[in-house]
């Protein structure tokens, strides 16, 4: 049966597990790509051996599977990589090379409205919304809102509060709609996102380091890695090649373009001449 | 036999829901719904989600009703077949493709949300509305006719009355899959308890899924109750009786 | 918008989609046929159980599908199931039962007494009079109800996305996340297509399995 | 009151088309009972669908009290006419009640007025008020369920009345029972009305004239004697029956035919001599006893020939009498049991009225097929 | 054949009980039919369902050639009788020929002998095999259907018949046909029937003996000619109805009551003057002329007597003569009408057979009725 890459529900992890498939195929293996769920249910298809491989954050392992927020491990993205490799190693998953860019969460607003509020940091968000409490819309996913190193601690760490009714929760990457159409005021975003640029967005910047390091790796289950050993150095070159902005470019080429994803990961992989 | 069933069937049914409770309790559902700052956030999102189902369906059954009668009117009768085609058409598209498609048409937020609900609603109702009232008898309507009836004294004495079961069936389903929709409202900013299971889904926090899914499911099954009530009060007592014969 | 051209880059995957969604919903719809008939069968024989049967089945049925993947995922999670086809087919399964067993309940016991009596009289076994009158006469109804669990069916796999099931509900979800317009309409059409496809096929197969006789006795009816 | 002027209905158009009506003329007077006879689909339904305008005529005329139905408003038509339908058409959603006052109401009438009416209706059609009131359709036999649909037809008092098998449904006895009572309150209240049936008999007792109908033709227009004696062709001779002189007899009361005023009869305290010579003088074998009005018994010349008392202790009393209002036919009946060729007749109280034969049988018989009897001297 | 030793049948229990049968016994000899008969709900379905037990007896026993039919088997009780239902019930989904089937083809009987079967039973209900043979119930009229339910009872040829009015939804003209048909294949088969009806006229037509029922009981079980001449009590006399005479007469042919050898027959070529003569002596005003054996008229002393020719040229003809084969009710029915005393009787040829008269019908009541005839010499 063939291997099975997962992902979770939005455009970059859609492009790395097509890049992974692509080159797992290239390499003679035969898999899959299964994509379109949360981080916990992706990280429990992984255990359950429901996925055999798929590209995790540091960030998010630590914080959200294991519930760490020391500031001195998370912010520093060798450390927290071998933080969460080597808890991971206990539970028989296995943490291949990370790839050298940052996803972190930020938060965006339309560049016109934020220019006019002179907010250009998390700080300076939290004390319009304190000020203001009823103005600014937020819109966010579910996953966004609740996860540890989401905006219900982030609001935490700010110390401000938005009134529940102010926050709009909606599909992932609905966001940057929301945003770019006036429906929200601020909202949830992930750096490498194509449409950050593309729609003007300015990204607040995270001035208390709230967020940890999204370095994303590529994580097998151990008895995958043992059947394949070759998994490892077919995925390296990922690590090597893909930085921030190429990635930003990757998913603006299919979030802004409308390109096909197997087509923008194949293109890719071609001109950096990891495939034939 | 069927003694021994029936108590197998009463036994089980106790069991399961021991069982359910027991899970409740494990799973921290009970905790996450009695925490005083969670509660009022369930109850916001019930009330959107109430919101949502109760404004789309009013305004579904009003202009459902309005096309079902429409149809069965002698001038636009014939084009009867053809709107019911397209109704049933319009019926094999996913609920999740049509709040996909009002949204990249309207936008995102809670207006697209009731539209969409309020046009996946609307089908169900008229046609049943329209299978109703043609299938009561024609010897009813010659009597009626026969009598001296005018045609609204025909549609509210005679025509709606005795469709009356069917319209409602329409209006059930109509309701049980808008419940059910609106679940995925969410998805498209519109809030209700959509919200809570699709963060449980993700983070499978499953105190969280179960907190929106049973509200879900019991709301629903409290619509399917509510048109057996409203049956009770709409359908007259002779239809009854002359169905249990 | 331009769908066709979104199809045809994408013909690939779209084929693998469709066959996906397919795959889930005759699955499903295979499993209940083969609870469901033989259930609405024993039913007509036991009465009491017939209103208890069908109120269940009509429970399953009033549950939304989003709230019943959900609930089904922390109990399928204990086999390590809670993703993939097995909550979609195992929903599906259960919300296949109340058309079908219905459909069968209703279908045999709406064959006339009439006959049954005179099947009887004639010296009929039960399970000839099943097979020779009343399954022949309740044909039609049975599959009627087999094809409205395969449309309503084919509707609801599209929701199973979410539970990373597959099918063509991938198209509607990620048109959503990623503004797609194309993507959500290919899918909402893949998906109206197949449903027109199978509803119209199964009226087919409906109408090929229905007994000549009956269907003179319908049209006369009329 | 109602005239059908070369009405023709035709259904559908092009190759299927159906004529249900073809070129049909008569006219219904006021006060009329006519009865619609024939096979099934020959018509009968269609034309009483035409006179109240549920279906549009194709060709011809239909006027009411000479007014052309087409251009009257089809509802206040409607509502001027009671209408019960073949099917019977309860509205099952309505108690027992409501359905007969469907127009009472429509026309306003008050509550009182209208519960008063429900009431008297009921008990006209043999169901108790207080038990069937507040009962739903659903809970009546078929039977009981067509009285209430002659009921609801009749609740408004509609002058013209159109009744399309109106007791097909109910039990020969009970059946029996409303039409006796139909006719009672016809007699009365002499509406005008069109009665479908397809039963002869029942178109003898209730019709004042019969329109016998076949393919959508009317046959023959005429009243039940003159379709009985005088059958315009073998269709209508068929239809009515080989036995048809035995179906007049049906039609007849046995005070029609008797001989009101015997000869042979001697009272009660006659002696038997004097007895002997009244019938000797009469030249008569038997004399009927009659004594305070009422009938003894017989007497033969013989039974006297040796008594001297008064005739009432020697008559031999008759087996059987027949009632004045009973139909000849069953007068016929008993002679033939009880192989009598004279029959006594009394009438309710039992008071003796006449005397009927096989003579007095067959001259009733032949009054009425008085056309056909040429030929009756030369066998007598 | 059958016996049924007091059979009671309760439906239900507790205080919604409902008695459909109460203690009845009665035999039906091998090769009879008998007619189960009564008004609507009086039990006769549910005396032939505890036959073949599809109800199963409350109390008493059944017995078939003196086995208990509870130790039966009950299919295989079932397939050795036919059974044809009151709602017809045929199989939509099958075709007419494989309808009559069923039961052949449960028994396994060879194609062949099914097919040729099915066609042979077919011709007997007056049905066309190469018409209706591969047609659909639904594409049959409701009379037609219920023949073809006649056939299917028919079709593995048992020994017992159970019909429940078998007949009750064919048109009267075809019930007539199918009734002599079926009359005639008993009289060759003669197998053991039990008929359910609620038509006096057919009970008396089809049955060696009627078995009268009311609400459950069996009120008399008896020959037509006994029930209708000695009804057992008031219930019984209603049912047959007060023309109960004139009923009589349907059961009986003219030929039976005619007189063969009538005195004032005259030969065609008789002169005038010797036929005087011969009327005279024989005391008669009228003669019948037969010529070739075949009745030409009537002639009377009158019509005679300036007459010199052979009386052929001068006898009056018939308005109407009788058929040997036609009922007396017949007869008696067109002497009423044309005012006849003498009805001229000839056989399917055309030929002189005799003449009936009312004396002769009334004698042949008598005859039936002799029981209650002490008193007929009085009045004549
Ligand atoms: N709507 C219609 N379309 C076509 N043909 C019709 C329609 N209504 C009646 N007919 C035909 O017209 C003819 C007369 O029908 P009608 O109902 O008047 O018969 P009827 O005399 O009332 O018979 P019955 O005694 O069976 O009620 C029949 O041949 C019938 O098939
Ligand atoms: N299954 C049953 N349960 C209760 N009562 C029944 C049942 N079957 C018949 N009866 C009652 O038993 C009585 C006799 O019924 P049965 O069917 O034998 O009447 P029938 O003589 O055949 O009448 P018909 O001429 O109307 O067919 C009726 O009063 C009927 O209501
Ligand atoms: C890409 N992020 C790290 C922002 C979110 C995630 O863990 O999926
Ligand atoms: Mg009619
Ligand atoms: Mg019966």
């Amino acid at each position: 049966s063939p291997l099975i890459v997962g992902g979770k529900n939005y455009t970059e992890q859609y492009i790395l597990a097509e890049c992974a498939q692509i080159l797992l195929e290239d390499a003679g293996i035969e898999a899959k790509t299964k994509t379109g769920v949360g981080s916990a249910l992706a990280r429990k298809s992984l255990v359950n051996a429901q996925f055999d491989l798929y590209f995790e954050y540091t960030g998010t392992a630590y914080t959200v599977y294991y519930e760490q927020d020391d500031q001195a491990v998370m912010t520093h993205p060798d450390k927290v990589y071998e933080w969460v490799k080597s808890h991971d190693a206990d539970k028989n998953l296995v943490w291949l090379d990370p790839i050298q860019f940052n996803n972190t969460y930020t938060l965006m607003m339309r560049e016109k409205q934020a220019d006019a509020l002179g907010i250009t940091s998390i700080s300076d968000f939290g004390a319009y919304v304190d000020d203001n409490p009823d103005e600014l819309l937020f819109a966010t996913d579910v996953e966004f809102w609740e996860r540890p190193d989401g905006f219900k601690a982030l609001m935490r760490t700010y110390d401000f509060r938005m009134p529940i009714d102010q926050i709009k929760k909606m599909s992932t990457g609905l966001t940057y709609k929301a945003l770019r159409e006036g429906q929200a005021d601020v909202a949830m975003g992930f750096s490498t996102d194509g449409r950050i640029a593309a729609f003007g967005f300015v990204l607040l910047e995270d001035d208390k380091q709230f967020f940890p390091v999204y370095n994303p790796a590529p994580v097998v289950r151990k008895d995958v890695l043992e059947q394949y050993p070759e998994i490892r150095d077919i995925l390296k070159p990922l690590a090597q090649k893909l930085d921030t902005n190429q990635m930003q470019q990757l998913n603006k080429a299919v979030d802004v373009d409308h390109k096909e994803l197997k087509a923008v990961a194949t293109q890719w992989l071609q001109d950096n001449g990891l495939i034939e | 036999m069927s003694i021994i069933l029936r108590k197998i069937y009463h036994t089980g049914l106790i069991a399961l829901l021991l069982t359910l409770g027991v899970v409740a309790e494990r799973v921290g559902l009970i905790e996450y719904l009695s925490d005083p700052y969670e509660y009022p956030y369930i109850v916001k999102l019930l009330y959107q989600h109430l919101y949502l189902v109760g404004v789309s369906m009013a305004l579904a059954t009003g202009l459902g009703l309005l096309i079902g009668i429409a149809l069965t009117r002698r001038r636009l009768r014939r084009f009867a077949g053809v709107v019911m085609y397209i109704v049933s058409l319009g019926q094999t598209i996913p609920s999740l493709a049509v709040l996909a498609l009002m949204m990249s048409v309207l936008g995102i937020g809670s207006r697209t949300a009731i539209f969409a609900l309020f046009v996946y609603s609307i089908l169900p109702i008229a046609r049943n509305t329209l299978a109703g009232i043609t299938s009561v008898s024609p010897a009813m309507i010659d009597a009626a006719k026969g009598m001296g009836m005018p045609d609204w004294r025909i549609l509210l004495e005679v025509e709606l009355p005795n469709a009356m079961t069917v319209i409602l069936t329409g209006f059930r389903v109509a309701l049980v899959i808008n419940i059910g929709t609106t679940a995925l409202a969410y998805l498209i900013g519109a809030g209700g308890l959509g919200d809570l299971i699709f963060t449980g889904i993700n983070l499978m926090q499953t105190e969280k899924l179960l907190a929106g899914a049973i509200p879900t499911t019991l709301l629903a099954l409290l619509g399917d109750f509510l048109c057996t009530i409203l049956s009770l009060l709409l359908v007259s007592r002779g239809l009854r009786l002359a169905d249990s014969q | 918008m331009d769908i066709l051209g979104f199809l045809q880059s994408n013909a690939d995957q779209a084929l693998y989609l469709t066959w996906e969604h397919m795959w889930i919903v005759g699955l499903s719809v295979g499993i209940a046929t083969v609870i469901g008939v033989p259930v609405g069968i024993l039913i007509t024989k036991y009465e009491t159980l017939a209103k208890r049967v069908i109120n269940a089945a009509n429970i399953f049925m009033t549950i939304p599908s989003i709230a019943l993947f959900g609930l089904m995922l922390p109990m399928l999670s204990l086999f390590g199931h809670g993703l993939g086809k097995v909550p979609a087919v195992i929903a599906l399964v259960l919300y296949s039962q109340l058309p079908i067993i219905r459909n069968t309940y209703v279908a045999i016991k709406n064959v006339p007494p009439a006959v049954v009596n005179a099947g009887r009289g004639m010296g009929m076994s039960n399970w000839q009079l099943l097979k020779e009158v009343e399954l022949p006469i309740a044909i039609p109804v049975i599959l009627a109800g087999l094809r409205t669990a395969a449309v309503m069916n084919i509707g609801i796999a599209a929701i199973a996305t979410f539970v990373g099931a597959g099918g063509l509900g991938v198209y509607i979800q990620q048109g959503i996340d990623r503004v797609y317009d194309e993507m959500i309409v290919a899918g909402a059409i893949l998906v109206s297509v197949f449903a027109i496809v199978v509803d119209g096929g199964m009226a087919g197969i409906e109408h090929a399995l229905t007994p000549k006789g009956l269907k003179i006795q319908r049209k006369q009816s009329k | 009151m109602i005239t059908y002027d070369s009405v023709s209905k035709i259904y559908g158009s092009g190759p299927g088309a159906v004529t249900a009506l073809d070129n049909v003329s008569f006219h219904i007077e006021k006060g009329e009972v006519v009865v619609f006879l024939g096979p099934s689909g020959c018509g009968k339904t269609t034309t009483l669908r035409l006179t109240n305008r549920l279906d549009s005529i194709t060709r011809g005329t239909i006027t009411i009290g000479g007014r052309d139905i087409n251009e009257q408003d089809p509802v206040r038509l409607r509502q001027s006419m009671g209408y019960v339908i073949q099917e019977i058409g309860l509205f099952p959603n309505k108690t027992i009640a409501q359905n007969i006052a469907v127009v009472p109401r429509m026309l306003g009438w008050s509550k009182d007025k209208i519960s008063e009416r429900t009431d008297e209706l009921l008990r006209m059609v043999q169901l108790d008020p207080a038990l069937y009131r507040d009962r739903y359709p659903a809970e009546l036999s078929g039977g009981q369920q067509q009285r209430i649909g002659v009921a609801r037809g009749l609740a408004a008092d509609p002058e013209i009345l159109l009744m399309d098998e109106p007791f097909g449904a109910i039990d020969p006895i009970n059946r029996e029972q409303i039409q006796d009572e139909f006719l009672k309150v016809q007699e009365k209240l002499k509406k005008t009305i069109a009665f479908v049936s397809h039963d002869i008999h029942e178109a003898i007792k209730m019709g004042d004239k019969i329109a016998l109908f076949s393919e959508g033709r009317l046959i023959q227009y005429d009243t039940p004697e003159m379709i009985l004696t005088q059958p315009k062709n073998k269709f209508v001779a068929d239809f009515v029956g080989s036995d048809r002189a035995l179906k007049v007899l049906g039609l007849m009361r046995v005070r029609d035919a008797m001989n009101p005023v015997p000869l042979n009869i001697i009272q009660g305290d006659t002696l038997a001599p004097a007895a002997i010579g009244f019938l000797e003088e009469k030249k008569r074998r038997y004399g009927v006893v009659v004594d305070g009005g009422k009938p003894v018994g017989f007497v033969s010349l013989k039974d006297l020939k040796f008594e001297t008392g008064p005739v009432r202790d020697v008559a031999t009393p008759f087996p059987v009498m027949a009632q004045g209002r009973q139909p000849l036919r069953d007068a016929l009946s008993m002679m033939l049991m009880h192989d009598l060729i004279l029959l006594c007749v009394i009438d309710g109280n039992g008071d003796f009225i006449g005397t009927v034969s096989y003579q007095n049988i067959q001259r009733a018989i032949l009054d009425v097929y008085s056309d056909e009897t040429e030929d009756r001297d030369v066998t007598r």
